[in-house]
C-alpha cells in the first residue's frame, strides 16, 4: 500500500515539475496562432495548385480567414465546399465566373512549317533556341511545357499543339505563365468559339507558314449577331469576351482557313487535318 | 611583357579548321540589285528609321538614327530605292523589321562625314562623336556600341584590341589584320587617343604568326603592343583576354572598365580608322564563308543587307547538303533556318556544317565525369546547374552562379553524355531575370 | 576512464549507430529527410533532446529509483516506474523544445510538422535512456551515450538526406520511388556501418 | 563568266537546316569511349590475375561480365526502358570490377548474383547510369561479403603460371595475416599473394592507373590522397606499436587499396565533381581504411570506406563549390 502511495506521489510530483517548467516555458514564449486556418485549409481541396493566386492552399487559407479573399476564389473547390468553408467563418462565399484556358493556336505539325530542332524539349528552352524552331514566330512551339505544368491533366499534346480539354480545366492558370507565346488566355467558361489564331503578321506572311491562320477577312465579323462581338485587331480578329459570340457563329461564319473553332470541337479533333 | 603566349584557367582545344579560308584573300563582293537591311544590328535600343518607302538614297546615307546612349545609327549600304520597309528573317529565327533598298548601280556616296586627316591633334570628343555617328558596333559577335565601351564611367588605364579569333573556322580577322594591318594599328591609335592614353596593346592568338610578325612590324610606329596569346577557347571572350593580358578578373555582372581595361575588336578599330580618316560609316565588313560543305571557301567584304543566299553563292555553292547554317562560329554562332537573312555588322562568319560534325543533343544522364567543370572559364558547375534547371530549380541555379557564365559552349564541347548545357544555362539565365522583373512590378 | 569514454562515444556514433545498426527511431529518419535543411533542424532537436533526457533520467534512476527507501517500516523501491518516468521526462522535454521552436523557427517548425512531437515517442530517445540504464553507466557516462547516439542518430540523418536530395533529381523506376528507394539507400547504409564493427 | 553561268550553283536546303542551340561542333569523348579505356586499364590486372589464379580467374570475369550485361539487357526490358544502354559498356566494365573484387574460387552462381546486386541493387533501381549514388560493384561485393562471409573470404593461394589452378588450396589474404606469416614486400608488388583477382598485383593496378591518370580519365587527387593517407595513418600506427600492424608499405600494397584508389574511388559517378571535393574524398577514405584496417573486425576496409565516402559526396559536393572566376572582387565592392 504504502509503495502504491509512494509512487502515485513520487509521479505526481514528477508530473507538476515538469508542468511547471512546461508552463513557463509556454508562457515566455508564447506565440499566437489562429486555429481557424488550419482548419480551413484542411476543408480546401490540398492540390496547390496556386490558381486562387495565393502560394498553396494554406497561404490562401489564411487569406480568407484574414478576410483578404473570400473562399470562391478557389477555382477547385466546388460551390458546396465553398459554401462550407463560408459558413465556418460566418461570412459570404463570394460569387466567381468559371474560366477555362484556351490556347489560342491551331498550328498542328499537320498544317505548319517547321525547322528540325534539336535541343532541350520545353518550350521555354525552346524558344531561345530560333524562337522555337516553327515558321510561325507567335505559335505553339508544342513542346508541352503547359501540359506538363497542369496539376489536372487538362492539356493534351496532339500533333505538336496544345490543346485544352474544356470538361477537365478548372482554370487555375498555372499554364498560362509557362507559355513563352503568351498564347495561353483564361476565358469564360461558357463561351465555347474561340479564334485559334494569336499572329498580328500580315495575312500573306502568315498563310505561308500556317494553313490554319487567322487571315483577318472579317466574315466572322460579318456573321456575327452583332458587330461587337468580334474585335478586330490589325491582322488577328478575337472574340470580344465581355460580349461574346454565340456557338452557332462557327456554323454561319464558314471561316476559310478554320482558325474559329469551338473548344468542345477543337478538343475532340474535329479540325485535324483542315484545309490540306 | 614577356613574349610567352598568355593564357587563362580551363577552355577548350576544339580542332580549329582555318586552313579552309585562313590563306584566301578577302575579296570585295559584287555589287547587288538589291540590299535588305535589318534595322536593328546592336545590342540596345533599336535605331528609329528615318527614311519611307520610295526615298532616294545615297551611299552612306542615314536609314534609322540612334535612339538613346545605348543605340547606334544605321546608313544604306549604296545608293538606291527604298522599296520596302518590311519585316524580313532575323539573326534569331525571328522575322525582324528590315529596310530593303534596291540599287541604282551607281554606288554613289552621298554627303559622308568630313575626313579628319590630322586625328593626333583633334579633339577626343570629336573622335568620339564621329565613332557615334559612324554607328560602329562591336564586330567580333556580341553588336555593343562602340562608343559606350569609349565612354567609361570609371578610370581605364589599358585599351586592349582583340585579334584572338578563338572561334574555329573563322579567318575574317586574320585576315584583316594581315591585309590591313596599318588600318588596324591606326584605330588602336585613335581608340587610345579617345580614352586619353597613350599605348594600346593587341592580342593575336599564336595560331597566327604571319598576322603576329606583321602587326609587330609596323606596332611602334603606333605606340601599340602586340601579345602572343595561347591558343586555346574562349581566349577572344572579353572576361579571359583581359585575364590572360593584365591578370585582372571582371567581376561577375561588372563591366571591363570595372578593373580599368576597355576591349575593341580589331574589326571595330578598322571601321573607327575608316570613319575618322575617311569619313566612312560603317557599312560594310569582313565575313568568312566557310565550312567543309562550301566549294570555295575564303573572305569576302560584304556590304551589310547582303543576303547569306548570295554570299553562299558567291563561294561557289555547297557540295552536299549542309545539316546547320550558322551566323559567326560554331562555338557561339547563332543556327539559321532560313537563307535570305542578310549580314549584319556583326556577322563574322557564314558557317556551313556537314552532317558528321554536329552536335546532336542527346540528353542522357550526366555521369558527374567533371570535364565541364574542368573546361569551364568562369569556376562555375556546369553539370550542377543543368541538372537543376532540368528540375526548375532556377533559385538553386542562381545560388550555383550561373550569372557567371558567359555561354561559351566549353561545357557542352567537352561533354561525354552529350548534354545541351549551355542551352540549360540560357533557360536559368532567362528565367532568372524574367522572376527578377515580376518581382520588382509587385 | 577516457578510454572507456572514447569506447562509448566509437560504439554509439559509428559502430552501434542507433539507426543504422539498432534499427531505432527509423519513423524520424524517413520522414524528415526529404531535405537537408530539415534534417539538420531535426538533428539539432534530436541532440538537444537526447542530451538532456538521457542525463536527467540517469539522474532521477540513479539517485531516486535504483535506490531503495524505508517509508514506515517498508522497503520501497521505485524501479519500476523507470518507462513511465522516462517517457514523462521525455515527453516534457519534447514539448519545450517544440515551444521554444515555434517562437524562433517557424519555417522549421512547419517543415519537422508532426515529426517534433514524435520525438516523444522516439524509440531511440527512449532507447538512450533504457540502454544506458541497463549498461549501467553513471551519469556522465549515460550523458555521452545519450549524446552520442544522438549524433549518430544525426549523421544518419544528415548522409541519409543529403542522399536523398540527390535521389530526387535521380530518374528513379516510378515502382520505387520514394519511401521505396530509401529504405534500399538507407538498407546499404546500413551495410557500409557494418564495416564498422569490431572497432570497440 | 560564261563558265559560271553554265553550271548550276547548289545550294542549301533550307527546310533541311537543323536549329539548335550553341555549340555547335563537339570534341570526340562519349560515354563509351570512357568506359573502353577503363577497361583497357583494368587489363593489366585482369592478365596477372589470370597468371596467378589460372582459368578459374578467367571463368570468373567472363561469368561477371556477361552476367551484368544479361541484367542490364533483362532490366531495361522488364522497365521498359530504351535497350541499348549496354552497349556503352558501363554494365561490362562493373562486371570486371566485380569480378576484382571476387575470389578466382568463387562459385558460378555468386557471379550471378553479384551481377544481379550490383546490376540492380546498385544502379538501376536509382535511375540507372549517373543516378547511382554508390558504386555498383561495391555494394554486390559488400552485400555478397556479409551475407556469404565464409565465401567470400576463402582465398586460392596463386600458382604463377599453372593454368588450371583451381583446387582450393586455401591461403588467408595478406591482411588477415599476423606476425611471420606476412607476405613479401617483393610478393605483394608483383602479386604473388592470395586475395581477390583484383587485389594481388599492385604492379598491373599501377600501370592501369598510369595509364588513366595519362589519359586524364581520373583525378589524380583521388588516388593520391587516398593512398596518402592511408600509409600515413598506417605507418604511425606501426611506429607506435609495430605489434598492431604492419609497416605501411605493407599497408599500401596489400589488399585492395590499389584497385580501390585507382579503379573504385574514382568512379565519376559516385566521387566529389570539384578537384577540392576529391581531396577530401581520397582523405576520408584513407581515414576510414585505415581504421579498419588497423583497429576494426574486418581485415579489408577499403570497400566498407569507399562506400562510406560515396555517402558523403553530396554533401562534399554542396560544400566544396569554389567561388567562380571574377567573385572575389564582387565580395570586396559590396563590403565597401
Amino acid at each position: 500500500m504504502m509503495l502504491i502511495i509512494t509512487a502515485v506521489l513520487f509521479t505526481a510530483g514528477l508530473g507538476a515539475l515538469l508542468a511547471l517548467i512546461i508552463g513557463a516555458t509556454a508562457r515566455a514564449f508564447a506565440v499566437e496562432t489562429d486555429s481557424r486556418i488550419e482548419t480551413v485549409t484542411e476543408m480546401l481541396p490540398g492540390v496547390n495548385c496556386g490558381g486562387c493566386g495565393y502560394a498553396g492552399c494554406a497561404d490562401f487559407a489564411k487569406a480568407i480567414v484574414e478576410g483578404r479573399t473570400l473562399p470562391v476564389q478557389c477555382p477547385v473547390s466546388t460551390s458546396v465546399h465553398t459554401a462550407r468553408i463560408a459558413e465556418y467563418l460566418g461570412i459570404t462565399a463570394g460569387e466567381k465566373e468559371k474560366v477555362i484556358a484556351v490556347v489560342r493556336c491551331g498550328g498542328s505539325c499537320a498544317v505548319t512549317v517547321r525547322s528540325p530542332y534539336n535541343g532541350v524539349s520545353d518550350c521555354r528552352s525552346a524558344v531561345l533556341v530560333a524562337g522555337g524552331a516553327k515558321g510561325c514566330d507567335f505559335g505553339c512551339v508544342g513542346f508541352a511545357s503547359c501540359a506538363r505544368a497542369c496539376p489536372f491533366d487538362a492539356i493534351e499534346m496532339r500533333d505538336g499543339l496544345a490543346v485544352v480539354h474544356p470538361e477537365l480545366c478548372i482554370g487555375c492558370g498555372k499554364c498560362v505563365d509557362t507559355c513563352p507565346k503568351n498564347l495561353i488566355v483564361l476565358t469564360p467558361a461558357a463561351v465555347d468559339v474561340h479564334v485559334y489564331c494569336n499572329s498580328p503578321e500580315k495575312g500573306a506572311v502568315k498563310t505561308k507558314v500556317c494553313k490554319t491562320a487567322c487571315i483577318a477577312c472579317r466574315k466572322c465579323v460579318k456573321a456575327a449577331d452583332n458587330e461587337t462581338q468580334m474585335t478586330v485587331n490589325g491582322f488577328l480578329v478575337a472574340d470580344n469576351y465581355s460580349n461574346p459570340p454565340i456557338s452557332d457563329l462557327v456554323e454561319k461564319a464558314k471561316c476559310p482557313t478554320k482558325a474559329l473553332r469551338l473548344a468542345s470541337k477543337h478538343a475532340a479533333g474535329a479540325y485535324e487535318g483542315v484545309s490540306k | 611583357m614577356s613574349d610567352k603566349p598568355r593564357k587563362f584557367k580551363g577552355g577548350v582545344h576544339p580542332e580549329d579548321s582555318k586552313a579552309l579560308s585562313a590563306s584566301k584573300p578577302v575579296q570585295t563582293a559584287p555589287l547587288l540589285g538589291k540590299y535588305t537591311v535589318i534595322v536593328h544590328q546592336n545590342i540596345g535600343a533599336p535605331p528609329e528609321i528615318v527614311v519611307k518607302k520610295g526615298d532616294l538614297v545615297k551611299k552612306g546615307q542615314l536609314l534609322a538614327k540612334a535612339t538613346g546612349f545605348v543605340s547606334v545609327p544605321l546608313h544604306a549600304p549604296t545608293s538606291g530605292t527604298v522599296t520596302a520597309i518590311e519585316k524580313c528573317p532575323g539573326p534569331a529565327c525571328v522575322s525582324v523589321p528590315a529596310i530593303e533598298i534596291t540599287a541604282d548601280g551607281q554606288d554613289e556616296w552621298g554627303s559622308p562625314f568630313e575626313p579628319i586627316a590630322d586625328w593626333q591633334n583633334a579633339d577626343p570628343a570629336v573622335l568620339k562623336q564621329r565613332v557615334v555617328d559612324a554607328g560602329i558596333v562591336g564586330m567580333g559577335g556580341a553588336g555593343f556600341p562602340s562608343h559606350v565601351k569609349l565612354s567609361p564611367t570609371k578610370p581605364v588605364d589599358t585599351l586592349i584590341l582583340n585579334g584572338a579569333e578563338c572561334e574555329p573556322y573563322l579567318t575574317a580577322d586574320h585576315r584583316l589584320m594581315l591585309e590591313q594591318t596599318e588600318d588596324v594599328l591606326l584605330g588602336a591609335a585613335i581608340l587610345a587617343r579617345i580614352l586619353g592614353l597613350e599605348t594600346a596593346v593587341i592580342g593575336v592568338e599564336a595560331n597566327k604568326p604571319d598576322a603576329i610578325s606583321k602587326l609587330n612590324a609596323f606596332a611602334s610606329n603606333y605606340n601599340v603592343t602586340v601579345q602572343t596569346l595561347a591558343v586555346n577557347y574562349p581566349q577572344g571572350a572579353e572576361k579571359q583576354l583581359i585575364y590572360a593580358l593584365t591578370g585582372r578578373e571582371v567581376p561577375i555582372g561588372g563591366l571591363p572598365m570595372d578593373v580599368g581595361c576597355v576591349v575593341q575588336n580589331v574589326a571595330s578599330a578598322v571601321a573607327v580608322a575608316d570613319a575618322v580618316i575617311k569619313g566612312h560609316p560603317s557599312i560594310e565588313r569582313i565575313t568568312t564563308v566557310t565550312g567543309e560543305p562550301v566549294v570555295n571557301p575564303g573572305n569576302w567584304r560584304f556590304r551589310i543587307g547582303t543576303p547569306i543566299s548570295k554570299a553562299i553563292e558567291l563561294a561557289g555553292g555547297v557540295k552536299v547538303q549542309p545539316a546547320k547554317l550558322l551566323l559567326g562560329g560554331p562555338m557561339m554562332g547563332f543556327a539559321q533556318n532560313s537563307l535570305d537573312v542578310t549580314v549584319m555588322k556583326n556577322t563574322s562568319g557564314i558557317l556551313l556544317i556537314p552532317v558528321e560534325q554536329v552536335s546532336q543533343y542527346t540528353s542522357e544522364p550526366c555521369i558527374r565525369c567533371g570535364r565541364c567543370v574542368e573546361a569551364c572559364p568562369m569556376d562555375i558547375l556546369p553539370a550542377t546547374i543543368s541538372q537543376a534547371v532540368e528540375n526548375e530549380r532556377f533559385d538553386w541555379a542562381e545560388q550555383l552562379n550561373v550569372a557567371a557564365c558567359i555561354e561559351c559552349g566549353s561545357c557542352s564541347y567537352v561533354c561525354p553524355s552529350h548534354r545541351p548545357l549551355n542551352q540549360h544555362f540560357k533557360r536559368a539565365k532567362a528565367e532568372i531575370l524574367a522572376a527578377k522583373r515580376k518581382q520588382q512590378k509587385k | 576512464m577516457t578510454s572507456n569514454l572514447l569506447a562509448i562515444t566509437v560504439g554509439a556514433i559509428l559502430v552501434n549507430n542507433f539507426v543504422l545498426s539498432k534499427i531505432l527511431g527509423i519513423c524520424p529518419f524517413l520522414g524528415v529527410s526529404k531535405k537537408l535543411s530539415t534534417a539538420l533542424g531535426m538533428s539539432g532537436a534530436v541532440i538537444f533532446v537526447m542530451a538532456l533526457s538521457s542525463m536527467v533520467t540517469a539522474f532521477i534512476y540513479n539517485y531516486v529509483l535504483s535506490q531503495s527507501f524505508t517509508i514506515g517500516g517498508v522497503v520501497i523501491k521505485l524501479a519500476f516506474l523507470k518507462i513511465l518516468v522516462f517517457i514523462v521526462v521525455i515527453a516534457a522535454l519534447v514539448q519545450v523544445v517544440e515551444i521554444i521552436l515555434q517562437k524562433f523557427s517557424p519555417p522549421l517548425y512547419q517543415a519537422l510538422g508532426i515529426f517534433l512531437p514524435l520525438i516523444t515517442t522516439n524509440c531511440a530517445v527512449l532507447g538512450a535512456a533504457e540502454l544506458s540504464v541497463k549498461a549501467g553507466y553513471s551519469v556522465i557516462e549515460s550523458t555521452i551515450f545519450g549524446t552520442c547516439s544522438a549524433i549518430g542518430f544525426a549523421l544518419a540523418l544528415i548522409l541519409f538526406s543529403s542522399l536523398r536530395e540527390r535521389l530526387d533529381l535521380a530518374k528513379v523506376p516510378a515502382p520505387f520511388q520514394g519511401t521505396a528507394i530509401a529504405l534500399i539507400t538507407a538498407g546499404i547504409l546500413a551495410m557500409v556501418f557494418m564495416g564498422f564493427s569490431g572497432l570497440v | 563568266m560564261s563558265e559560271s553561268e553554265t553550271t548550276v550553283v547548289q545550294m542549301p536546303d533550307a527546310t533541311k537546316l537543323v536549329v539548335s542551340n550553341s555549340p555547335h561542333i563537339r570534341g570526340g569523348e562519349t560515354i563509351s569511349k570512357i568506359m573502353v579505356q577503363v577497361f583497357i586499364a583494368l587489363m593489366p590486372a585482369a592478365i596477372a590475375a589470370v597468371w596467378f589464379f589460372g582459368l578459374a580467374a578467367l571463368e570468373v570475369m567472363v561469368l561477371c561480365v556477361m552476367g551484368c550485361m544479361a541484367v542490364e539487357v533483362l532490366w531495361n526490358k522488364a522497365a521498359k526502358k530504351p535497350s541499348g544502354s549496354w552497349k556503352d559498356g558501363s554494365a561490362a566494365l562493373t562486371g570486371l570490377l566485380l569480378a576484382m573484387n571476387l575470389s578466382s574460387g568463387a562459385p558460378w552462381w555468386i557471379c550471378i548474383l553479384g551481377s544481379l546486386l550490383a546490376i540492380v541493387l546498385g544502379k538501376q533501381l536509382f535511375g540507372g547510369l549517373g543516378y547511382n549514388p554508390f558504386n555498383p560493384a561495391l555494394v554486390a561485393r559488400v552485400a555478397l561479403l556479409i551475407g556469404f562471409p565464409q565465401l567470400m573470404t576463402s582465398w586460392i593461394a596463386p600458382q604463377p603460371g599453372n593454368w588450371l589452378a583451381c583446387d582450393a588450396l586455401t591461403g588467408a589474404t595478406p591482411l588477415a595475416a599476423t606476425g611471420k606469416e606476412l607476405a613479401s614486400i617483393s610478393d605483394l608488388f608483383y602479386g604473388n599473394v592470395g586475395g581477390c583477382l583484383g587485389e594481388t598485383s599492385a604492379l598491373a593496378l599501377l600501370l592501369g592507373g598510369a595509364f588513366l591518370l595519362f589519359r586524364r580519365i581520373i583525378k589524380w587527387q583521388i588516388p593520391a590522397s587516398f593512398i596518402a593517407t592511408v600509409a600515413i595513418i598506417t605507418g604511425l600506427a606501426h611506429h607506435v606499436n609495430p605489434e598492431l600492424t604492419p609497416p605501411a608499405l605493407y599497408h599500401v600494397l596489400a589488399g585492395g587499396l590499389m584497385i580501390g584508389a585507382f579503379f573504385m574511388a574514382t568512379d565519376m559517378v559516385t566521387s566529389p565533381m570539384t578537384a577540392n571535393g576529391a581531396l577530401i574524398f581520397g582523405v576520408g577514405c584513407g581515414v576510414i581504411t585505415s581504421v579498419i584496417r588497423v583497429w576494426g573486425g574486418y581485415p579489408e576496409g577499403v570497400s566498407f570506406s569507399i562506400l562510406f565516402m560515396n555517402a558523403l559526396t553530396p554533401l562534399i559536393d554542396r560544400y566544396t563549390i569554389g567561388k567562380p572566376f571574377g567573385y572575389i572582387r564582387i565580395k570586396k565592392e559590396t563590403a565597401q
